[in-house]
């Protein structure tokens, strides 16, 4: 009963605290491998605090969409962190077909973010931009596919029973493969290696970034604050796939969720360090792969 | 008493007449117009009160038929609520089409076709009425044909146009084929069913090759009307050629139309075979793919449109598909969503469809062209036009917050539903339409982001913006009206939730559905408190944005672009580069050909990158295919070349034969 | 009586024609001979007058149709002569208008005549009275057209003559009083030798069938068709042809009668296809759109057969399309002639938007081609789907089919040539010197026909749906 | 009495090859009228009794088919000044001979079809057969417009003899009506063939083929 009260907020306030959180783990991490001391932990809280603080310049060309964008963005991957459960507590928000609403919410933020970039009138944010909607096309059916089986498994048609389900079960093939194929989905939609170089500035391999060039400001800290939120939400999502345990005590499963995650930003940063970025026109190849595997995760639950 | 009818008819009546006084005013006069616009009105009004009569007497159907005095059949007409359901978009359309023309297409400034159009445009309309009103096979066909024709019409209204003559032929054929098949179609009905009186269903004792053909000729006449592909061929040219009141008009009614044949068609058997719920799916999973990867591609925006009609044809035939399966597994709650989610995608695509042609035919209006890269930066000299034509856009991406959502989430539902089907069991398979229906939205926003972004926002791409501004009242309160439709449709699902409900009853009454177990299907509801949520939480971000602007604006400079000197609108990313990447992926279906810049000897020459996008279907398979055909008949030609001799050995010939036959 | 007199109107109005000198009163005897003769045509369909002179004329059920169609069709044509022959001035009508009457009195004798060897003279007489109309212009290529056009159907009408005489020799041998009276063979059919029934049969069927153009004896049709103004080719392909189908319908009654209800058949269901077939084939990127209507034309003939050879209900039907086809051939000719008259050119080349030009004609134009290819609302849309319910009720999917097949490809064909002529804009500095705009003596004659044809879309007046089954029922004797 | 029949037929069966064979226009005109009159004759030998009737019919017949049309045909071959027809679409000799296997099979193919009638046993039915088939080879093979209004000819002239046949029950109207529309389609005909030779200078059926796809 007590829980049902507290859990909700908790949820809320990890959603709305711990995200930049997990860039800083992931930069600790890249810079410990690569045996440098790296920033502190907090740099991205310190980041978003200062250009929350700053001024913008805002280009001549641009109308209300380029101003709208951050704020949409933000505001639909907060609605759909509130739609996942996080370890093994219940999300706020859940009903059936909740899964779509989650799934279609990142079309929003992405409608906006895109229009954004095209917004500006450079040719650098509209290539961004062309990326973003050609290999979100590819990461959406994967994203699906994935669910499916989650479907499947769990008989239900929202995201927290779905979710919950690979705790029930013991992690079967299905189960791992599709986690397999969103752990792809969460990097590519997040921009990491192999798909996305976050660090370089230079706009030919990137599609997040040079969607941003021109945002300035506190337009620029919201939009950190939302990537950094849909990393997190994303994370939290590809977990129950992959550590599908739980401890039964309330607060030792806060715990374990918190460290899970924090694992899971390591565990990227690692992903990172040891990886190359691909060539952009390898990029298909490996979404279609993600989508083969939670597809024959699928085919194998109906066998 | 059936007064809905009665009324209805009435409505009907006023319709085919309205374009008819003005034919008697002169060619320079707005009598004419007033008086149509007037008659419309009329007709609206009369079908919203009979509409109305309807609901109250609690979706009772009524029929009536009087006698009539050819060889066969009756005048035969009725109304249920599937019938409404299809009227109230024909009724909505038609009248605020007919409003905006009064702006758009003032009979002052088109002389010569101003009263052709209207009159057709009114018998186009009473077509559509009669042909859902139609109980009967042969009043069927023919208020089909009416329409059909009228549809021609209004298409070649600019037949001075060379593209537009070939759009219309092209668009005559296709139709007249459907015409045929539906004419077969409803001939082997009657054979089976033994009267032309709709829409009553087959014995079961009819012999499996006759439904089977009953079925795929209902679904070629049919489907060539709906633009399901691969019959969609017609589609993109008339679309785009036409006017673009014409263009809402058959986007968002006419294709309509062809699903009214689907859904009565999934109807005429108690339990179909799985085949053919299988096949809709199918059809509709590949167009809905297909049409919209096309609609990417295009860089005519109302061709892109137009495509992206196919591809919202394609997602209510899933529905449809996923509906009459359901009638096969006895599954009353595939029958709800699936259905449900047909019907009210119907009503979404009807709002938004028309919303964005009219708002296409604004920015045609204003600058005189339709190729995306010639335009940009619009948002700025039509404000409102730019911000109706992003909710549009929003809704028919089928995004969180508008409309569009809703009725996809609908056929999502039913969908997934499938996926928890037992282990042997078919209709597992059913459920990979899901990523298939995923991936049309992505490529949705794809496309729309490409369209809206390309033609309203960055800066101008060619002169024909510089003059562009917003039209008057009287032109854009049409597309207001069509918004608030769609938001009103987000906010409220629960005014339409019984129509489709007791529509899904009058469809497959076996199964019964209440509205209490249809929302614990899908909790509409709930979905609407979060459609509430996401709209106020925008606006009050937005209010707050603009305070938060107020104080932190620093300046307005051009665009940064990485430090460029002076970024001029050339180097802007056009509408084709946006959508390379992505046709890239799929050249395998459609062969985009771009002009490669040709190689200088130690520089490259100047060249700019363009792309055309054939239709596959149509540039590469039927017009070569018919050319082949014409040149094979042609072989004929010379014996009609001959001196009288050889004609009269003809006659000799045909009468030997015809004696030799007599011997065996 | 009323009979007699319905055949003497136009034969005086022929003699008072050929005595009037004057070029531009002449006209005139055509619409008061063609509204005296349709005035006394409808009592005589009313009366229903005994057949007299021995029973040589009188009116059987097809008959009254045929008569009743012909008659229309030549009032509203004689309407269109009297304004076409003001644009004609140069030329002297003192043989046209003769032969147009001689032409009517012939189609009358066809539709009342009750006597083998009569009938077969009445249908030479129409045959010999049209070739003057064709060479109206005077022109090599009319010349020629003429040439084909009478010694093909001279040849036909000879195969008809002997076909006739094989008839009444298959019925001699045990019949004590031979007689040529239809009444009289159908009640000996019976007894009559099926073998020279059935010869007697192909000889008519291919001697009548090249009056009404059934393909391959259709040769003539494009050329003369081309070349005849725009009056005589609707006389031509709504009139003779028509009487043509009756006289082969009549000699069917007897072999059915005969007992040959399924060879006739047979033989009607081959050549209505292979009509239609060659029709579709010759009007694709047809580019002359006299010779296109001249193609469809036979298409339309093969649908007949096509419907004779079905039966019963077809029957019916293909009576209804005998009508509507007359009526939509009138649309289409005069409309086509006002073209003509206005471009001064029937190719496609040359013609381009009729609608803009001449709204009237163009629009005619257009719609008739819509109506002839069979789309409701128009009649023969009624007709075809008549027949075609018939012959998929009667099981002959197969022949459904292709008859379905075949209209698609005519629609294609004529649709293409059609939309080049109605649409688009008239070509620049060019028919400058042509003063042909529609006028009321133009136009009023193919307003009247499309309103009839689209009546018939919509509504069957009873009257005539009582002849049809009365037609239908003619037709159905026993063996 | 079969004699007095078949002799004349057997004379119209020859005059039939004599037409195919030869090429001077003028004995071909010859031939015709005198094929023409030989069958006026043929309803005298037929009849048992002669009435008025019978002999007007007969004398009608020899003026129109003996007298009447050969005069046009001839009038018309001096306007057009021509001798001789070109050689035919396949030549002479196998058109005649065409023709002589035309009368076989035609022989055969009447004496399998059953006689409906006494007396009937005469080469009546075999020879109209034959000089119907005469008419058409005429029309089909020859290039000059004369030759083919000839071959029109015999065609009726074949007909005619299977009218002898019928006699007793085709009236005497119908067969003077007959000949009257024979008469007065040679004379448009013949008109016709005035006005070609007046516009293409010749009478030559090739030149007409100006009206095509």
């Amino acid at each position: 009963m007590f829980y049902n009260v507290i859990n909700p907020l908790i949820h809320l306030g990890l959603l709305v605290a711990m995200p930049p959180l997990l860039p800083g783990v992931i930069n600790k991490t890249k810079a410990f491998v690569a045996g440098r001391k790296g920033p502190p932990l907090l740099q991205p809280y310190f980041d978003i605090y200062k250009l929350l603080r700053k001024d913008m310049v805002i280009s001549s060309a641009t109308t209300w969409i380029f101003q709208a964008a951050p704020v949409v963005t933000l505001a639909a991957t907060l609605l759909a962190g509130l739609l996942v459960p996080f370890g093994p507590f219940a999300a706020p928000i859940h009903f059936t077909g909740d899964l779509i609403l989650f799934v279609y919410l990142f079309g929003l933020a992405r409608f906006f973010t895109t229009s954004a970039a095209l917004d500006t009138g450079s040719s650098f944010e509209g290539m961004g931009a062309a990326r973003e909607v050609t290999f979100a096309c590819l990461s959406e059916a994967a994203v699906l596919l994935g669910l499916l089986v989650l479907v499947r498994l769990s008989g239900s048609f929202s995201l927290t029973p779905m979710l919950l389900a690979p705790l029930a079960h013991p992690p079967e093939a299905p189960v791992l493969l599709a986690a397999a194929g969103l752990f792809i989905v969460l990097l590519s939609e997040n921009c990491r290696i192999p798909v996305d170089d976050p660090n370089t500035h230079l706009e030919l391999t990137m599609i997040h970034e040079v969607m941003v060039l021109d945002h300035s400001g506190p337009l620029l800290g919201l939009i950190n604050y939302g990537s950094a939120m849909k990393l997190f939400v994303l994370s939290a999502l590809v977990l129950h796939l992959l550590v599908p345990f739980h401890i039964g005590m309330p607060v030792a499963d806060w715990v374990l969720f918190l460290v899970e995650m924090i694992a899971m930003a390591g565990v990227i940063g690692m992903v990172e360090s040891f990886m190359a970025r691909l060539q952009m026109r390898h990029v298909p190849t490996l979404l279609a792969a993600a989508s083969l595997l939670c597809g024959f995760g699928f085919v194998l639950m109906v066998r | 008493m059936n007064i809905a009818i009665y009324i209805m008819l009435a409505s009907t009546l006023s319709m085919a007449i309205s374009g008819v006084p003005g034919l008697l005013f002169s060619r320079r006069s707005m009598t004419g117009q007033w008086i149509a616009t007037l008659l419309n009105l009329l007709a609206t009004l009369l079908g919203i009160v009979a509409l109305l009569t309807f609901v109250s007497g609690g979706y009772h159907s009524e029929n009536m038929a009087w006698p009539w005095t050819l060889p066969w059949g009756g005048f035969a007409v009725g109304i249920d609520t599937i019938t409404v359901l299809f009227l109230m978009p024909i009724l909505g359309v038609f009248l605020l089409g007919s409003i905006y023309a009064m702006a758009y297409w003032k009979q002052t400034q088109h002389p010569d076709n101003g009263r052709k159009l209207r009159f057709c445009w009114g018998l186009m309309n009473a077509g559509m009425m009669m042909v859902v009103l139609a109980r009967d096979g042969v009043l069927f066909l023919m208020a089909w044909e009416i329409m059909a024709l009228a549809a021609f019409f209004l298409i070649t209204t600019e037949d001075h146009n060379p593209c537009v003559r070939e759009a219309g032929w092209i668009y005559l054929i296709a139709a007249h084929i459907g015409m045929i098949a539906l004419v077969a179609m409803f001939v082997l009905l009657r054979l089976t069913a033994g009267s032309f009186e709709l829409w009553m269903t087959i014995p079961s004792s009819v012999p499996q090759g006759m439904t089977a053909a009953i079925f795929l000729l209902a679904l070629a006449g049919f489907g060539l009307k709906a633009g399901i592909m691969p019959l969609h061929v017609w589609l993109p040219g008339a679309h785009a050629n036409a006017p673009s009141h014409v263009s809402a008009l058959f986007s968002g009614v006419m294709l309509n139309v062809g699903i009214y044949g689907l859904v009565r068609i999934g109807e005429i058997m108690t339990v179909p075979p799985l085949w053919w719920g299988a096949t809709l799916l199918i059809i509709g999973a590949g167009s809905a793919v297909a049409g919209m990867i096309f609609a990417v591609c295009q860089n005519d925006y109302k061709g892109l449109l137009a495509y992206s009609s196919i591809e919202n044809m394609g997602i209510i035939c899933i529905g449809l598909g996923l509906a009459t399966i359901g009638r096969t597994c006895h599954r009353s709650d595939l029958v709800l969503l699936g259905l449900g989610g047909a019907l009210f995608h119907i009503l979404n695509h009807s709002l938004f469809k028309p919303l964005l042609f009219l708002g296409a035919g604004n920015i045609l209006h204003a600058t005189n062209t339709r190729k995306i890269d010639a335009l940009g930066g619009l948002a700025g000299k039509m404000p409102v036009t730019a911000g109706l034509f992003f909710m549009g856009s929003l809704a028919i991406c089928g995004l969180p917050g508008l409309n569009g959502f809703l009725s996809e989430w609908l056929i999502y539902l039913g969908l997934l539903r499938t996926a928890i089907a037992a282990h042997v069991d078919t209709l597992v398979w059913i459920s990979l339409a899901v990523p298939a229906l995923a991936i049309t939205g992505a490529l949705a926003v794809a496309g729309f982001v490409k369209l809206f972004g390309s033609v309203f926002l960055g800066n101008k791409r060619s002169a024909e913006v510089d003059h562009a501004h917003d039209p008057g009242a009287g032109t854009l309160a049409p597309l207001a009206i069509l918004a608030l439709g769609c938001v009103a449709l987000a906010l409220f699902p629960e005014l339409i939730i019984p129509l489709l409900v007791s529509a899904a009853h009058a469809w497959a009454p076996q199964m019964i559905a209440s509205t209490a177990s249809f929302g614990s299907l899908a909790p509409l509801q709930e979905m609407a408190k979060l459609n509430v949520g996401l709209l106020i939480g925008g606006t009050a971000f937005l209010l707050l944005l603009g305070i938060v602007r107020q104080q932190k604006l620093r300046a307005a400079i051009p665009t940064w672009s990485c430090g460029f000197a002076r970024p001029v609108a050339r180097m802007q990313y056009t509408g084709a580069s946006f959508s390379r990447m992505l046709a890239q992926l799929f050249t395998w279906m459609i062969p985009v050909k771009p002009a490669v810049p040709p190689e200088g000897r130690y520089v490259p020459q100047p060249a700019q990158w363009t792309q055309d996008v054939p239709d596959t279907v149509l540039d590469r398979g039927l017009i070569p295919g018919f050319a082949l055909v014409q040149r094979l008949l042609e072989r004929f030609r010379p014996l009609q070349n001959k001196p009288v001799n050889v004609y009269l050995a003809y006659m000799l010939a045909i009468l030997l034969l015809l004696l030799l036959a007599l011997c065996f | 009586m009323f009979l007699a007199i319905l055949i003497f109107i136009p034969v005086l109005a022929a003699v008072a024609a050929a005595a009037i000198t004057s070029n531009v009163l002449r006209p005139w005897i055509m619409p008061i001979a063609a509204s005296l003769h349709f005035a006394v045509m409808l009592t005589v369909l009313d009366l229903n007058p005994a057949p007299i002179w021995g029973g040589w004329v009188g009116l059987d059920p097809p008959g009254k149709l045929v008569l009743l169609l012909t008659s229309t069709l030549f009032l509203i044509c004689s309407i269109y002569t009297v304004g076409y022959l003001r644009y004609r001035t140069e030329r002297s009508n003192r043989v046209l208008i003769p032969c147009l009457l001689i032409f009517l009195a012939g189609a009358t004798l066809v539709t009342c005549s009750q006597q083998l060897g009569l009938m077969w003279i009445a249908v030479e007489t129409t045959a010999l009275s049209t070739a003057p109309m064709i060479y109206f212009n005077r022109t090599p290529r009319s010349i020629e057209a003429t040439w084909k056009y009478l010694l093909l159907s001279s040849v036909g009408i000879a195969l008809a003559l002997l076909g006739s005489f094989f008839l009444v020799y298959a019925s001699l041998g045990n019949d004590p009083h031979p007689t040529l009276l239809f009444s009289h063979l159908v009640r000996h059919a019976g007894m009559a030798n099926a073998v020279w029934l059935k010869i007697a049969f192909v000889f008519l069927l291919v001697g009548y069938g090249t009056k009404m153009g059934l393909a391959p004896m259709h040769t003539w049709k494009p050329d003369a068709y081309g070349e005849a103004p725009g009056v005589v080719g609707a006389l031509l392909a709504g009139g003779l042809t028509s009487c043509a189908f009756l006289a082969i319908l009549r000699v069917d009654r007897v072999c059915i009668a005969g007992g040959l209800q399924a060879y006739t058949s047979h033989l009607f269901i081959a050549m209505g296809l292979l009509s239609m077939a060659v029709a579709a084939v010759f009007m694709l990127g047809q580019k002359d759109i006299k010779r296109m209507l001249a193609y469809s034309s036979v298409e339309q003939m093969g649908i007949l057969a096509l419907g004779a050879g079905i039966g019963g209900p077809a029957l019916y039907g293909a009576l209804l399309q005998m009508i509507n086809n007359g009526l939509t051939k009138g649309m289409l000719f005069l409309s086509a002639g006002n073209i003509h008259r206005s471009y001064g050119s029937k190719s496609t080349d040359d013609v381009h938007g009729a609608m803009r030009r001449l709204p009237l004609s163009g629009t005619i134009f257009m719609l008739g081609f819509l109506a002839i290819t069979g789309s409701p609302p128009f009649g023969p849309f009624v007709s075809v789907f008549t027949i075609l319910n018939a012959a998929f009720s009667r099981h002959f999917f197969f022949i459904g089919a292709i008859f379905l097949l075949l209209l698609l490809i005519v629609f294609i064909g004529m649709g293409r040539t059609v939309l080049i002529v109605v649409l688009g804009r008239p070509l620049p500095r060019k028919h400058r010197n042509n003063v042909y705009r529609d006028g009321l003596l133009t136009g009023l004659p193919l307003i009247l026909s499309f309103l009839l044809v689209l009546m018939l879309g919509v509504h069957i007046p009873p009257f005539l749906t009582h002849m049809l089954h009365q037609a239908q029922k003619f037709m159905e004797v026993r063996p | 009495m079969h004699w007095s029949i078949n002799t004349p037929l057997v004379i119209v069966l020859l005059l039939n090859l004599f037409m195919l064979s030869v090429s001077r226009m003028r004995s071909l005109i010859y031939s015709a009228a005198a094929q023409g009159v030989i069958l006026s004759a043929l309803p005298l030998l037929l009849e048992k009794r002669i009435d008025s009737m019978i002999i007007i019919v007969a004398l009608v017949t020899a003026a129109i088919k003996g007298l009447l049309i050969p005069q046009m045909l001839h009038k018309a071959l001096r306007d057009a000044q021509i001798k001789r027809e070109v050689e035919p679409l396949i030549g002479f000799l196998p058109t005649m001979l065409l023709g002589a296997l035309g009368t076989a099979v035609s022989i055969t193919f009447a004496a399998y079809l059953p006689m409906t009638q006494t007396g009937s046993s005469t080469l009546i039915i075999p020879a109209s057969f034959s000089t119907v088939l005469t008419g058409f080879l005429l029309l089909t093979t020859r290039y000059k417009a004369i030759t083919q209004v000839i071959g029109y000819l015999i065609l009726e002239n074949g007909i005619y003899i299977f009218g002898m046949l019928l006699l007793a029950a085709v009236p005497f109207l119908v067969e003077l009506g007959i000949l009257l529309d024979l008469f007065v389609g040679i004379f448009v005909v013949s008109i016709i063939l005035n006005h070609i030779n007046e516009a293409f200078s010749s009478l030559d059926t090739r030149q007409l083929t100006a009206l095509k796809e």
